[in-house]
């Protein structure tokens, strides 16, 4: 059998892992891959908590659904905001785009 | 060792070594390729939890769906394949070392939590299972209100989207 | 245990991943290896190659993409929903239609944007 | 039990025995008995791919007046195996500039992505890989894979033609996956699990039984939803990319899509996924909403269970891919922009309507009699088809997609002095 902890370990890491992409990618597309591999570390807690701590209530996979919705949603906006930006600026540089910055 | 124990880590070896694939490579289609593969091995880890709903969910959605519109993105974005340019900033040093902070200060505070070490308990995960999901999801009881939200806000992001990605405003018919 | 069915599928990740690669492998010791220059050239009618290959793409791919990730993701919802359905009450059951409802007017506002309008 | 019983069950205790004979663990056995099953079908799928190559030709000569292959063993039985040889043996050249794990990664990955499939296929009753719960999702997640080796294949050739190919390709991949996926829930509401073989038996519910004959009708879900079955097959034509929806090969524009650079081998094994998805969204078809196994006489646990449920099922199957191979052969081409309208302007509202209308009927129906759930099914689908179909017409008429194009003032290649009646000659 494996323990809660390997998940929970794997899940740590692989959430720092995506840390590290958001805060040290200069490309605003990689930024968001980063961002996704840290929405699937809290996918991986979240059923990980359902299948050991609460199997019988699926309120961990309410969550689950949430975390995929709000994935989806953010990929959905913010490849566009990208894909607009780039129209306009030539760039998908995060330390490129400073239209708010003067 | 056990063999399902091998399994996990062989999973966990993919997931973790194609995302540190996906955050180091310079050609950012070689990154969204890579999380290809992080994305099936999360859903081989979803299997091991016996969330087999999520399992599937998760190679249609995540792989299916999101990863397609990145590489999508990155194709139509041209010339941000970042072959020339360093992939990083200059705070990488400083973005590693906080990321190992963050992921060690994680483990080593659930380590003291007394459920760390459980092992799984017998529970039918089958059917049943997406059953009572489906009823949690469309119940006043349950999570109604959550779910309607949930539509408001996917009708609201591809509004936005295509808002945004499609400023042509062509009426039609 | 239900994970024994998934040793199956786990098994035949390793045959329909390895049948192709074996085919492959018998192909690429049978078949002749002849290169040439005019051979490796990228095929374009016989013309030659001008400029990169990383054409710019049109929007217009984009927003179907859009459109199906949508559509995808409200899937994970109505799936649970019509197994469960003998268990719903009337809310319920209204709740889904209303989903699915919502989900259309997405498209509806897709197609009166001209989104879906291919040009 | 008897070998005549059930052949496959009989030879897979007798396996086991000997393994365990052997001193095996029980792990051990088990893995290996797990792997020959996944092996056999794969092999199986294989062998299938081999006789349809041979059925494709000699139906398409057929179709075309011709007889087709007929030299290479009776009936040109052998020809596969000769066309296997020739491509074995061909020539494997990769483009310079090709990305290479990619390159060789596409076709694998658009074979892997089809067999995947048959993993919760039951050929009958007892004969399933796995009996997932969630096997029609697992279905689609299968598919999943076959647009990344679209894209894969497309990029990384490092040509024009078959990056744009490859986008035209996706585009068109998932834009049809809405309605298929939409399409593939009917079946699911109506059996109210997603498990196949849940599927198949929550079919076998007799709706009534013709009286004097008593010959009992049972309640395969293209009776409940007819249109919907029209739906899928139309959306499972354009996901396998064959005529008429071969955009993604297009040859005359496209030079052959996503594979221009693909020679040998790798371009045959992407013939062999799109084939085997032609099959496959066959097999489904029979599955979903024809009963799969299900027919009459068969038995449960007996030589006619195994025998008659296998050949009803590969009967269904066969059927249904002589039906996808007839509107291939038969059909034009539709241009791209007809072939999206039809998608997200026809078949996704429509499937859309089907989904709100026939839980809120079924609701209502909740507790009656079978066969009236199943009639008042069907007449809303035919309402629902005959409106949408109508309205599609009008539309289609309000469109003029065929207007005249006229060139004034632009060089035209005319030869001098041509007759006046050559002015009104148009390029199109």
């Amino acid at each position: 059998m494996i323990p809660l902890s390997w998940y929970l370990i794997l899940a740590a890491l692989l959430f720092g892992i995506g840390l590290f992409g958001v805060l040290a990618r200069k490309n605003v597309i990689a930024i968001l891959l980063g961002i996704e591999l840290m929405l699937n570390a809290v996918n991986i807690n979240l059923l990980a908590f359902w299948r050991y701590l609460t199997p019988g209530d699926v309120t961990a996979q309410i969550f689950t659904v949430m975390v995929f919705v709000v994935a989806a949603a953010e990929v959905a906006v913010g490849l566009a905001l990208v894909i607009s930006v780039w129209r306009k600026r030539d760039t998908a540089y995060a330390d490129e785009l400073d239209m708010l910055k003067w | 060792m056990e063999p399902i124990q091998i399994v996990f880590l062989i999973g966990a070896a993919l997931v973790l070594g194609s995302a540190v694939m996906v955050v180091t490579r310079r050609n950012l289609i070689h990154a969204a390729l890579f999380l290809i593969l992080t994305l099936s091995g999360v859903a081989m880890i979803f299997v091991l939890l016996e969330a087999f709903y999520w399992a599937v969910i998760q190679v249609v959605v995540y792989i299916g769906a999101i990863a397609i519109l990145i590489i999508m993105a990155i194709m139509v974005t041209r010339n941000v394949t970042g072959d020339t340019v360093k992939p990083f900033n200059n705070m990488a040093v400083w973005a590693a070392m906080l990321s190992v902070v963050a992921s060690g200060s994680l483990i080593w505070a659930l380590s003291y939590w007394p459920a760390f070490d459980q092992t799984a308990p017998v529970a039918d995960t089958g059917e049943y299972v997406i059953r009572l999901l489906g009823l949690e999801l469309f119940s006043a009881e349950g999570y109604l209100i959550p779910t309607m939200i949930a539509s408001v806000l996917l009708l609201a992001a591809l509004i936005a989207a295509i808002k945004s990605a499609f400023p042509i405003s062509q009426e039609e018919e | 245990m239900l994970l024994d069915n998934w040793l199956f599928v786990g098994l035949l990740v390793i045959v329909a991943a390895g049948i192709p690669a074996i085919v492959l492998v018998i192909a690429r010791l049978l078949a002749p290896r002849k290169p040439n220059d005019a051979k490796l050239d990228t095929y374009e009618c016989g013309m030659e190659t001008v400029g990169d290959t990383w054409v710019q793409f049109k929007v217009q791919y984009y927003i179907y993409a859009l459109v199906f990730l949508v559509f995808d993701v409200e899937i994970i919802f109505l799936y649970p929903w019509a197994v469960a359905f003998d268990h719903l009450d009337l809310l319920g059951v209204i709740a889904g239609v209303l989903f699915i409802f919502l989900l259309g007017d997405g498209l509806l506002y897709a197609w009166r944007k001209g989104a879906l309008k291919w040009n | 039990m008897q070998f005549l019983e059930d052949p496959v069950l009989w030879i897979a205790e007798w396996l086991r025995e000997v393994l365990l004979g052997w001193g095996a663990s029980e792990l051990v056995t088990n893995m290996t008995l797990n792997f020959l099953g996944a092996f056999v079908v794969g092999a199986m799928i294989m062998v299938i791919f081999i006789l349809l190559t041979w059925i494709e030709r000699k139906a398409a000569a057929r179709f075309q007046d011709r007889i087709g292959p007929n030299r290479v063993g009776p009936f040109g039985l052998i020809q596969p195996i000769a066309d296997a040889v020739k491509m074995l043996t061909k020539e494997d050249t990769r483009p310079k500039g090709a990305d290479v794990v990619g390159y060789v990664l596409a076709p694998i990955v658009s074979v892997f992505s089809v067999l995947m499939t048959w993993a919760v296929v039951p050929f009958t009753q007892k004969w399933i890989g796995a009996d997932l719960s969630v096997g029609v999702m697992y279905v689609a997640a299968a598919g999943s894979f076959g647009i990344v080796a679209v894209l894969l294949a497309g990029w990384s050739s490092n040509n024009k033609y078959s990056l744009i190919g490859a986008f035209r390709g996706v585009a068109q991949l998932i834009s049809y996956e809405v309605p298929l996926f939409l399409s593939l829930l009917v079946p699911v509401f109506l059996a109210r699990s997603m498990g196949v073989n849940d599927i198949i038996t929550s079919q076998t519910a007799v709706l009534f039984a013709i009286p004097w004959l008593n010959i009992p009708i049972r309640g395969f879900f293209v009776l409940a939803a007819p249109l919907s079955v029209v739906i899928y097959f139309i959306s499972s034509l354009a996901e396998v990319g064959r005529a008429p929806f071969d955009l993604i090969e297009a040859e005359s524009e496209l030079v052959a899509g996503y594979h221009v650079e693909y020679s040998g081998m790798k371009f045959g094994l992407f013939q062999a996924a799109e084939f085997l998805h032609s099959f496959t969204f066959a097999a489904l078809m029979a599955l979903m909403f024809f009963g799969g196994w299900q027919g009459p006489w068969v038995g449960t646990n007996n030589l006619t269970g195994w025998l008659l449920g296998g050949f009803y099922f590969m009967l269904k199957t066969f059927f249904f891919y002589m039906m996808v191979m007839w509107s291939r052969l038969t059909f034009p081409r539709i241009r791209i922009d007809q072939m999206m309208n039809l998608n997200w302007k026809f078949m996704v509202p429509v499937s859309l309507v089907l989904l709100m209308g026939m839980p809120l009927i079924d609701y209502g129906l909740r507790g009656q009699e079978l066969w009236l759930k199943y009639l008042v099914l069907f007449l809303f689908n035919l309402i629902v088809g005959l409106i949408a179909f109508a309205w599609a017409a009008r539309a289609d008429r309000r469109v003029k997609t065929h207007t005249r194009v006229r060139f004034e003032g632009r060089p035209v290649a005319v030869m001098p002095q041509a007759p006046a009646a050559a002015e009104d000659e148009t390029a199109g």
